[in-house]
């Protein structure tokens, strides 16, 4: 590493920092200080409690035990607002646009340049817009409406945006997950030109390419607990994997050879414009199959569509050689087709309603007689399923927001495995879920292909992939750039499928 | 992260269906084409239409006792006034007048009536006054027709009902009294228009609602006077509606001299009416140019009569019509009258009436207000 | 002409081209310091598709009801020639005035994804308020009168306001009871009475019959608070955080914006825009009771929706919904000229509503689909 | 019974998983039951009557329970579709208009000589067309129902004119019009309360104890996450949108009948009544929450204290204010509790 911080006072520091939302304790005792002139890396697994020590920087969240410190007082943000004359700017892991106000406003709202008469200086704001996408080294036209932007185009909206704050602390909630590697480049310079102006950046991600192309210190934190802060000349890519898991890898993903049975799910010539293009893939009983590729690829896309939800414009999905209609769930249901979408808390669950009703939210009409529930079956069913996935809730009756991320994808789990499946499609199963559910699911999926049930899971997290699957496709720009058997498939042999590189894949 | 992703479209029912789904289709089905059935059985046995049966007898709360002419009207008697619609100025004067003769009689008065001038709301009052028990019910009509069951349920519970300003289907109540007999209305303000337009040229109506009973009968021998040799100079070249609404009023008006270059008068058998005709006129071109009149309350008037928009007006007092409207049915009450024709009653201040036909009573011929005489009164 | 103009107001002036001094933007840097930034190597296109497209459709649909309005002008001036007279010009202006008024509000409220159904009512209470404040106070200057109306209407915005903003509860349900409750207020306070024109002074009147080059005062006012409140929603930090907040809340709450507050002044000024039209009403219509501006609150919120103004917030201008106004007004005109039934208007109304946002919804999905390129990015 | 009906209140009852005893389970699902916003309005409910008996004279009798229930009937018909369409998080605003077109093409027909035995189901179908109008837009064109139904009540309400004018058509045969509001032999009430109770009974029904109403709730809750369970949130609520203009449809013949008069203006202004019950008898105008039981006693309720206040001779003007106040209090009171509430410290969870 060829820069060495200086040692300055921290310009934003967490002491003892503790949240919970209900019964989920996303940060414990968090401490972490962030000096100026320093790009401070920060890695955790999903569910890590990363997000939430973002939004308490951010004054989003307040913290129930513990405080914020900037410049060496303690603060208390109560509002995003006191956080932004702080000097603090964060680009949020989902991007947070006004669809109907132009790229330019967005950038600027609440601080647009003002001319004579506290008036909006329109020009001003306009070159000023297109002033720090020149520094980022894009083009978009600042006049545009926000809707309509492509996912990465947003992710620049809002790099600009923090940009614009001459921000004294710039938080990066995993900014690159959805850019190009040039733009991933530009993107570095900048933050690297901020920590030469004397700023503080903390930057998470899950690619620790990234953080040790980047960082100058980097804190692991897992189950919402600080686990430890180092400089990156004294990390290993292995180290911070062991701490992030707290244990070793090798042991997490326990997938039994199973001989592969007849074929179940056979997509052929799937096409959607703009979103995925000739997608043909084949599930068979027994097995897992990976639909791996960088997030935007299409891969939810593509699920989604197969179990009809989506719409799709050509192609064919047939499940056990029966062609499936399109754009009808109930039909995919009936040919023994589950989905757990990828995310929990708009597609898999009603939070609102209590456990058991989620999970019987699938077999309604199988759990009714003559057209009426039997609220007895209906609890017995839910409780069977709750006690086959070691399910920690305080009652069945309760909503399912009152349980922890792991536990709440245990519901959406159990509501689909009681429609008995023949194809399960898991969308990145264990996103956002603690380490021990996480083992508990993948010991569960193995154990679903053991029984026949073919799998089809999308991940994008390579461990996973290369851990559970039998194969592996990968998806670039909507479309299967490789598939690899279990032995083929390696980290760089799937990296470089995603990424569109030629070569070395398949 | 995810991309944007478009709509999501689950498109519409095709050819084949899943389990669950078809069940609730089936059932939606089943019960459709059950209820379909039933209408059907019901439509296909023999059929009620119109003429079958001469529309709608009730029961007739008729008179079948004596009168008495000499009888006592007691003390205390519960005489309640329903207008068409609360905060409506012509009513809070002509209730006004309800109130003195009651307070004469020695009864309780009581005025009660709806927000907004609908049948239905008047039902609702009509029941609760039934179910107090008030001795005498006084009503101005919303719809001739709506009220009627209520109206019946009312005389059947002992009370007497009648009906002023708006009357309503002669069967469901016991005495009407008339402002004045639509003939005398009709003539007047035919005359008034005739003078004022010096006899000939285009007029046009300006009416409340279509089927507002009172303004149609008039608005008929409005036509029938018209048609009369000595005005033959005169043409009626449309009618519209105002709806007793102030700002549609205003409207129409405006409507009708645009589409009229030639109109010579306007004729308003409605206060509001008039009364908003005569704000447009006064604020417009055409005052002075078109000649307006038609029925109208000396206190919404005297602004345009002063001013020179409106030359003459009438109207009947409406004070005295809910004064007359009070005596009538205490006298009915007491048992003085049991509305055959022919009857008479003395009606306090107002001197003798005589019962006509079905029921009717009559307050007398309208009352001309010009700049003469608008100052005597105050309504 | 600078073109920044994201949300295509056609009548708004250009923004005078701006030195950008320095100091009038302390936090913002248009380049960075000491040239660290990246050298702009290669400069990328993002975006994809037409850019100016989002900005010509807003254009287009503002345009669309111009071109409408005109249309219909034509059409009826060509069948009716008195349509373009100026009597009858003046008046489709007045006509207009109230409900332009009403719409800016509306709009003003819509575009922070609430509704305000109480304007109807708030109306008719600021109405009745100046009525009876000339009749209790007769010596009370004018314009403390008119200030005193728009008053009582800023305290009802206050009144919702506060109970969305504050108590967080759903404006369509705040407002519904409000609707009631003002309505039952105002008609409490009339009680039956009825201000008459002759009760208020002849200058307060004589206000509508004032022109200003031939434009009606009234109408005059309309365009001036159409012209300022587009002005503000514009060019102000505070009118941009409307649309934020309509646009997505939660967004506005991540970027510091005070949300609450920002709920609650279209409230306010819409509960002022009411009580100023209410002062309006009565000066023009000089009749006044309590029943002044019953079911108004639909046709506000239609001129709004017809005008372009997404009933789900963050987007739409105060002139679209100024034209939507005027469209309105003018169909209610027009109709009579064209001796169209005028029982078609409430249908025709309803229909355009149904064509509007229709429309809406067309122009968002080709605004998508031609935004998003072709999906540069395979997502 | 064999299935159980469930209880009213979207927290549903809860009960242990693993001992099912029936003692248990009630006294949990009656406390629960007791926390509930359907809770407080039926007490309110039962107050009010109970109040107005004592203390308004001419209340308490049959006669007047009579003039109650019809002075509310087309309200409550109208207001079951509609709780099932807003727990959907849609609304329908067009039943009044619907309610009014129906009377004008009921009292067209029969001018136009058509028999009552053919105009009456002629006259459902045509609600049920007109609710299915609602419904294409809202789920084919993807509308907000709240700007549709704005729409579709200017519309259907002008057509009303178009059909009728301001004409009325009275003239309808006693034996129907008086069959309307004929009394149940031996009772003061009328025949409507049965139609109503045996409505209520079927929705309340399929609100509570189907698969279709559990799937309901999902909607208004997460229209997508029921999506992706297998639902055609689509389907379910064009059928919601049709049975609302069904339902409206059978109002406007009632209603014609039951006042013997077909008039394009007809329940003018009704459907805000129908919202403002449906809305204080505890049903989130956001959607997922509310139960019939509670919307019965919401139209009741304002039916009740309408009737008492009239009959205690409180002028109509304070009507409005107390039906503008309840509907606010309603809403506000709740949602302030929850938030005082929240502020408080939670009971450590069970874990």
């Amino acid at each position: 590493m060829d820069h060495h911080p200086p040692p300055a006072p921290p310009l934003l520091s967490l002491v003892g920092v503790s949240k919970s939302f209900g019964t989920v304790h996303a940060l414990q005792d968090v401490s972490l200080e962030l000096r100026g002139g320093e790009i401070h890396g920060l890695c955790g697994e999903n569910g890590a409690g990363k997000s939430t020590l973002v939004k308490t920087i951010a004054g989003v969240h307040r913290p129930d035990a513990g405080h914020v410190e900037a410049e060496g007082r303690a603060t208390a943000f109560s509002a995003p607002a006191d956080a932004q004359r702080a000097g603090v700017a964060v680009i949020y892991q989902e991007p947070t646009l006004f669809p109907d106000l132009s790229v330019a406003e967005n950038i600027f709202m609440g601080r647009q340049p003002l001319a004579r008469g506290r008036r909006i200086d329109r020009r001003a704001m306009r070159e000023a817009a297109e002033g720090l996408f020149a520094r980022l080294g894009v083009r978009i036209d600042p006049d545009r409406p926000a809707r309509g932007l492509s996912i990465a185009d947003q992710q620049l909206v809002e790099i600009a945006k923090a940009m614009s704050f001459d921000a004294r602390v710039l938080v990066m909630d995993e900014p690159t997950a959805a850019l190009s590697g040039v733009e991933v480049e530009r993107l570095f310079a900048v933050a690297r030109s901020l920590r030469g102006d004397g700023a503080a950046v903390l930057f998470i991600s899950h690619r620790f390419d990234e953080i040790f192309a980047l960082c100058d210190r980097i804190t692991v934190m897992r189950d919402g607990r600080h686990i430890s802060t180092d400089p990156v000349a004294e990390l290993t890519a292995g180290d911070l994997v062991r701490r992030m898991v707290g244990r070793e890898v090798a042991t997490l993903f326990p997938k039994q050879d199973v001989a592969p049975g007849e074929t179940v799910l056979e997509v052929e010539g799937l096409h959607r414009a703009g979103v995925f293009a000739d997608v043909g893939l084949s599930v068979r009983a027994g097995e897992i199959v990976a639909l791996a590729g960088l997030v935007g690829a299409g891969r939810s896309e593509v699920v989604r569509a197969v179990f009809g939800v989506d719409r799709y414009d050509s192609g064919t999905v047939r499940v056990s050689g029966r062609r499936l209609p399109p754009g009808r769930p109930s039909a995919a249901m009936a040919a023994g087709v589950a989905l757990v979408p990828e995310d929990r808390r708009q597609q898999g669950l009603v939070m609102e309603m209590s456990i058991e009703r989620n999970a019987t939210l699938t077999r309604r009409w199988s759990l009714s007689r003559l057209g009426l529930l039997r609220r007895r079956d209906e609890e017995r069913a839910a409780a069977e399923w709750a006690r086959r996935l070691q399910l920690k809730a305080g009652r069945l009756s309760d909503a399912v927001t009152t349980l922890s991320g792991g536990n709440q994808q245990k519901v959406v789990l159990a509501k689909w495995l009681a429609t008995e499946p023949r194809l399960l499609i898991v969308d990145e199963p264990t996103r956002g879920i603690d380490v021990g559910t996480k083992a508990e699911v993948h010991r569960l999926l193995s154990e679903l292909a053991g029984q026949g049930i073919a799998v089809l899971m999308v991940s994008s997290e390579l461990p996973e992939v290369l851990g559970m699957a039998d194969r592996v496709l990968v998806m670039h720009e909507g479309r299967i750039s490789a598939e690899l058997s279990r032995d083929e498939a390696t980290e760089e042999s799937v990296m470089y499928a995603a990424t569109g590189q030629e070569g070395r894949a398949a | 992260m995810r991309p944007s992703r478009p709509a999501p479209s689950d498109s519409p029912a095709q050819a084949k269906e899943s389990e669950p789904i078809m069940r609730e289709r089936i059932r939606f089905g089943v019960t459709a084409a059950a209820l379909a059935g039933v209408m059907l059985a019901a439509s296909a046995c023999g059929g009620t239409t119109r003429g079958d049966d001469g529309g709608s007898g009730a029961g007739s709360g008729g008179s079948t006792a004596e009168a008495d002419p000499d009888a006592e009207i007691p003390e205390g008697l519960a005489i309640s006034f329903l207008p068409k619609q609360l905060n409506n100025p012509y009513f809070t004067v002509a209730d006004a007048g309800g109130k003195e003769a009651v307070e004469e009689l020695g009864g309780e008065f009581k005025e009660v009536g709806p927000s907004e001038a609908t049948a239905s709301s008047q039902v609702s009052y009509i029941n609760t006054l039934s179910q107090q028990g008030s001795d005498v019910i006084v009503l101005a009509a919303n719809d001739p027709n709506a009220v009627c069951g209520a109206l019946n349920q009312a005389r059947q519970a002992g009370s007497v009902v009648v009906t002023f300003d708006s009357d309503t289907a002669p069967d469901c109540r016991d005495l009407f009294v008339n402002q004045a007999t639509a003939k005398d209305i009709a003539r007047t303000q035919v005359e008034m228009i005739a003078e004022q337009i010096g006899g000939e040229g285009e007029i046009a109506f300006l009416s409340a609602t279509p089927n507002a009973t009172n303004q149609n009968a008039w608005l008929e021998l409005m036509e029938k006077e018209l048609a009369k040799e000595e005005y033959s100079g005169i043409e009626v070249v449309d009618t519209v509606y105002g709806n007793d609404d102030d700002q549609k009023s205003f409207n129409e008006m405006q409507g009708l001299l645009q589409t009229h270059p030639d109109l010579a008068g306007v004729v308003s058998p409605t206060t509001v009416g008039l009364a908003a005709a005569a704000r447009y006129l006064s604020s417009s071109d055409y005052k002075g140019e078109v000649a307006l009149t038609g029925l109208g309350t000396p206190n919404q008037m005297r602004e345009y009569v002063e001013n020179g928009t409106v030359e003459e007006f009438a109207l009947w007092d409406p004070a005295n019509l809910g004064y007359l409207a009070a005596y009538s049915g205490a006298s009915m009450s007491a048992g003085r009258i049991t509305g055959e024709q022919g009857q008479t009653f003395e009606a306090g201040r107002l001197g003798e009436y005589t019962v006509r036909a079905d029921g009717e009573i009559v307050l007398g011929p309208p009352t001309v207000f010009n700049k003469g005489n608008i100052d005597d009164y105050d309504f | 002409m600078s073109g920044t103009d994201d949300t295509g107001a056609p009548a708004a002036p250009a923004p005078a081209p701006a030195p950008a001094p320095a100091g009038t933007a302390p936090r913002t840097r248009t380049r960075p310091p000491n040239g660290a930034g990246p050298p702009p190597e290669r400069v990328e296109e993002h975006g994809g598709g037409d850019v100016r497209t989002g900005r010509r459709i807003r254009q287009v649909r503002e345009l669309g009801i111009l071109l409408a309005l005109v249309l219909l002008v034509a059409v009826t001036a060509l069948a009716s020639p008195g349509f373009l007279s100026g009597q009858s010009v003046r008046d489709l202006l007045l006509g207009a005035t109230l409900l332009t008024i009403l719409a800016v509000g509306q709009s003003m409220v819509l575009i922070t994804r609430n509704v305000d159904l109480s304007v109807g009512s708030v109306m008719g209470l600021s109405a009745f308020a100046v009525g009876l404040l000339f009749v209790s106070f007769p010596g009370l200057p004018t314009p403390v009168v008119m200030l005193a109306g728009v008053l009582v209407g800023t305290a009802c915005g206050v009144v919702n306001g506060v109970l969305v903003a504050a108590a967080r509860v759903p404006a369509l349900v705040v407002t519904l009871g409000t609707l009631y409750m003002f309505r039952g207020i105002d008609f409490w306070w009339a009680s039956g009475r009825q201000v008459n024109a002759a009760d208020m002074p002849e200058g307060f009147l004589g206000l509508a019959r004032i022109s200003l080059l031939g434009i009606p005062l009234p109408a005059a006012i309309a365009a001036a608070v159409v012209l300022a409140a587009g002005w503000y929603l514009r060019n102000y930090r505070s009118g941009r955080e409307l649309y934020a907040v309509g646009s997505e809340p939660a967004a506005a709450r991540l970027v510091g914006i005070p949300v609450d507050r920002r709920v609650f002044a279209p409230f306010v000024v819409n509960g002022s825009l009411a009580g100023l039209a209410g002062v309006l009403y009565a000066a023009r219509f000089g009749t006044l009771d309590a029943t002044v501006g019953t079911g108004l609150e639909l046709e506000v919120v239609a001129a709004a929706v017809v005008g372009g103004v997404a009933i789900f917030g963050g987007s739409g201008t105060v002139y679209g919904a100024a034209l939507g106004a005027l469209l309105l007004s003018a169909i209610d005109a027009a109709l009579p000229m064209l001796r169209v039934d005028s029982f078609w208007q409430q249908a025709v109304v309803g229909l355009l509503i149904l064509i509007s946002i229709g429309l809406d919804r067309l122009l968002a999905l080709r605004t998508a689909r031609r935004l998003r390129g072709g999906g540069s990015r395979g997502a | 019974m064999g299935p159980e009906v469930d209880t009213p209140g979207t927290s549903a009852a809860p009960a242990p998983p693993a001992r099912p005893r029936t003692g248990a389970r009630t006294g949990a699902a009656l406390r629960s039951l007791l926390h509930t916003r359907e809770a407080s309005i039926i007490g309110a409910l039962i107050a009010s009557v109970l109040a107005a008996s004592l203390l308004v004279e001419g209340f308490a009798s049959g006669r007047n329970a009579g003039f109650l229930v019809l002075d509310v009937a087309a309200i409550a018909l109208i207001a079951l579709p509609m709780t099932l369409v807003i727990i959907t998080g849609e609304i329908d605003l067009s039943v009044a208009s619907t309610l009014g077109l129906t009377s004008a093409v009921m009292g067209q027909l029969w001018v136009l000589g058509v028999p009552l035995e053919t105009i009456v189901p002629l006259c459902v179908l045509l609600g049920a067309v007109l609710g299915a109008v609602n419904g294409l837009l809202v789920t084919v064109a993807g509308l907000p129902s709240l700007a549709v139904t704005i729409g579709t009540m200017a519309l259907y309400r002008g057509l009303a004119y178009v059909v009728l004018g301001d004409r009325a058509v009275a003239d309808f045969p006693f034996s129907w019009t008086g069959g309307a509001t004929a009394r149940l032999p031996g009772t003061d009430l009328p025949w409507v309360a049965l139609l109503i109770a045996v409505l209520a009974a079927v929705f309340a029904l399929v609100l509570h104890a189907t698969p279709v109403g559990r799937s309901l709730y999902a909607i208004g809750s997460n229209a997508e996450a029921t999506r992706f369970s297998g639902v055609s949130v689509r389907w379910t609520k064009l059928w919601l949108f049709v049975a609302s203009g069904t339902v409206a449809g059978g109002a406007g013949v009632f209603w014609t009948l039951q006042y013997g008069s077909a008039r394009a203006d007809n329940a003018f202004g009704l459907e805000l009544s129908v919202v403002a019950a449906v809305l204080l008898g505890g049903v989130s105008i956001f959607g997922g929450r509310g139960a019939l039981p509670g919307v019965l006693a919401g139209v009741l309720l304002l039916g009740t204290i309408r009737n008492a206040l009239r009959l205690a001779d409180v002028s109509s003007d304070v009507l409005s204010i107390v039906t503008g106040l309840l509907l606010v209090v309603s809403v506000v009171l709740p949602t302030t509790l929850a938030r005082v509430r929240a502020r408080r410290p939670r009971p450590a969870p069970p874990s």
